[in-house]
């Protein structure tokens, strides 16, 4: 039988490895997996990679890892923001390597991880900092870079609802990277607001189950 | 020499498919494992076309014209179900999400090249479907297909000669006469069909096949 | 106002012009246009380039463009089917030009044409004849093809339902290559079997209406 | 010099977004465009964090913590909005869907290069978002800005010193003082702030204003 449903958060987050890449879905504080966070952060498993959007606010979080050590490197799109008080300790500190990605390439790289593609061209970054040492075409007059695809072993995923069979949908933008990041992990595990009795509904499914690994119940909205 | 059935051949192929597996059928035989495949086993077939969770034919008279597999067949949904779009279907397929992928094929080759989508035949056009990305993604792709030719000529070959659908993709072949799989050193027998020694079944397949 | 409502399928397809690009949606039956189709077989616009997942079947759809001689050149996966007559008289007449692209690969390269991706690496078709005459390159230890984007003029889109601003849902797998092409073309005109008084529910919107341009109602299934 | 408030050159820009754009915003300046659009112009704004139709702020005790625009703040739908993901917000910007983005920016240049997304100061981690994907795919990009720095010196540039958000991609800048179209001659003046000439704003400006 398929049954993605486990107990416990801190069950949910127990095959998560020392240096592990791990995806964290979420953009401002929507669609944020607080509550496995959180437990990630009570294992004190450490040398993360943490790819996400941002890279913390406040003590929350991704903010919690990074305040506890945990974190060896962070690629995002906007690191810098007004409560990121414990990124820029440990960036200043040496403590935490950063790769910065424009937002769009983010999520295609990602994509590209999840969908088996191997590289892509984008026009995005072209003649920016950004693009330095990066492979550049010119395709139709316009210049394109080269990006790879982003590999992670671990899809830490927000969503509103879930099924047994890992069927998930989201709530208005607490979408944003969560369906992405759930196809490009080795093993994607998931907080749900709801996890249903009854199988969702086959056209409302956003995330078919095929790219979930493990499906917890977290009620609590930020 | 005995030939098992192309029933028997899905009935044995779908002892081989896991409880809680991601599954690509192809058309043809392969799309009959579905239904021999034991009980107590929850399976998800996909099609690409959008569908997760593959479910039987409609009953008389609840067919949904708009709810059809690959081979264009009425089907219907089971719990667990999703539906999505073609770039969905494929990131699927290509990512690596699926577990198996079941195909036809004209021919097999040794070193697990697989040629199922076009003949050395020029006169019809050429059509290649799904066959190429699936072989590609997926990483256990089960060939089920008859041993030998109508004309008695083979399929179990050293080399294609067929235009490849992919080089090298092949996991496992069950055919009406022996299950062989692919290893570094080419064919090896996992099991004959009932009544059959290995000496009978070497004779008509032209690869060597390994005890 | 944002209204992209018209009355009739005849309007709906009066912008084609000779030589277009035209994508089609649709598999098997499910998901054709059919009603946009007709409409185009009757204005008679030839040299017509069609992208679709099959060439038609039986006399309807694509095999009416086929039989009224106004297709010069298919891209599609899979053109032979044991309906594609008409598709199959003008091909061997060589009245036809065909490429055929593997299914994966197609919805990819639609998906880079909608998604300002330059071109992309697959696996797929990699060690084939159809990969012949191709840029491949070796990643990962795995060899990947080149594929290019695949923009087009006009698509023709079938949706269960639409609003006015454009915004699509679709019925089971009538959904298909319907979503992406119509990110894809300079042009998207939708039929749909229902076209809302009201706006859509935006949690169930599949395609934004940002992508769409034109919509008129057809309510036949097939 | 008279210069225009804030609010002054959102308003200036809004009257041209024509009716039936898809727009986004940036955060800061550009936001306050939304407010003072025409009347009777329908206009759907996209927010690139998955909603396209971006309404107002919600109502006291009808917010919805999950329902916020790119720079964080709480919104609300409106007829025809649509939520999406991150890979379908970024099509829509990379692909070339939108009409019209509005940026802020520390410089332009008259070549239309845009630096909106760091300074020379290294001390502060670098951050990005989503600017250099908006710049590359939206047909028109508007640059919204104070003509000056605090310090009196130059935003206008003949090339950026400040590392680039995008080359060649600004179509129009709107300033406290001048709108200002990008041209492959340079900037060429479209609109002076009232009371001013374009002596004054030449003064205050390194690149070349062709009248």
């Amino acid at each position: 039988m398929i049954d993605k449903r486990v107990a416990s958060l801190t069950k949910a987050v127990a095959s998560i490895r020392p240096g592990d890449v791990v995806m964290i879905g979420g953009f401002g504080s929507a669609g944020i997996p607080y509550g496995l966070i959180d437990a990630l952060a009570q294992t004190g498993v450490g040398g993360l990679t943490v790819i996400s959007n941002n890279a913390g606010a406040g003590e929350e979080g991704i903010s919690a890892l990074l305040r506890c050590g945990q974190v060896a490197r962070v690629i995002c799109s906007y690191p810098r923001t007004p409560g990121s008080i414990w990124f820029e300790r440990r960036y200043e500190a040496g403590e935490v390597e950063l790769e910065v990605v424009p937002q769009g390439t983010l999520a295609e790289r990602i994509r590209a991880a999840g969908s088996g593609i191997g590289g892509f061209f984008t026009r995005t970054g072209y003649g920016t900092k950004l693009a330095e040492g990066k492979e550049t075409r010119i395709i139709d007059g316009h210049g394109y870079v080269f990006e790879k695809p982003l590999h992670a072993d671990i899809a830490l995923i927000r969503a509103e609802a879930a099924d047994r069979w890992g069927n998930l949908r989201y709530h208005a933008t607490a979408r944003n990277f969560n369906p992405v990041m759930a196809t490009a992990a080795r093993h994607t595990i998931v907080e749900a607001r709801m996890v249903l009795d009854e199988p969702m509904e086959p056209e409302g499914v956003v995330t078919p189950g095929i790219f979930v690994d493990a499906v917890t119940q977290y009620e609590v909205r930020p | 020499m005995n030939r098992l059935s192309d029933d028997d051949v899905a009935r044995r192929l779908a002892q081989d498919i896991p409880d809680r597996a991601y599954v690509n059928l192809g058309i043809g035989m392969p799309n009959k494992v579905a239904r021999f495949v034991p009980e107590g086993r929850e399976v998800m077939y996909q099609t690409e076309n959008g569908l997760l969770g593959v479910g039987p034919a409609p009953a008389e008279g609840e067919a949904d014209p708009e709810l059809i597999d690959a081979s264009k067949k009425l089907v219907t949904t089971i719990p667990g179900s999703s539906f999505f779009d073609h770039t969905t279907s494929f990131s699927m397929m290509r990512g690596g999400h699926l577990d198996i992928a079941v195909l036809g094929a004209y021919q097999v080759a040794e070193n697990g090249d697989l040629a199922n989508w076009a003949t050395l035949d020029e006169s019809h056009p050429p059509a290649v479907g799904g066959a190429m990305d699936l072989v590609v993604g997926v990483p256990r792709i089960y060939v089920i297909m008859r041993h030998v030719n109508r004309d008695g000529s083979p399929k179990v070959l050293r080399r294609c000669t067929y235009p490849l659908t992919g080089p090298g993709v092949v996991s496992r072949v069950y055919t009406d006469l022996a299950v062989l799989d692919v290893t570094d050193n080419g064919f090896r027998l996992v099991d004959l069909a009932p009544g059959n020694t290995l000496e009978d079944v070497q004779a008509v397949t032209e690869a060597r096949i390994l005890s």
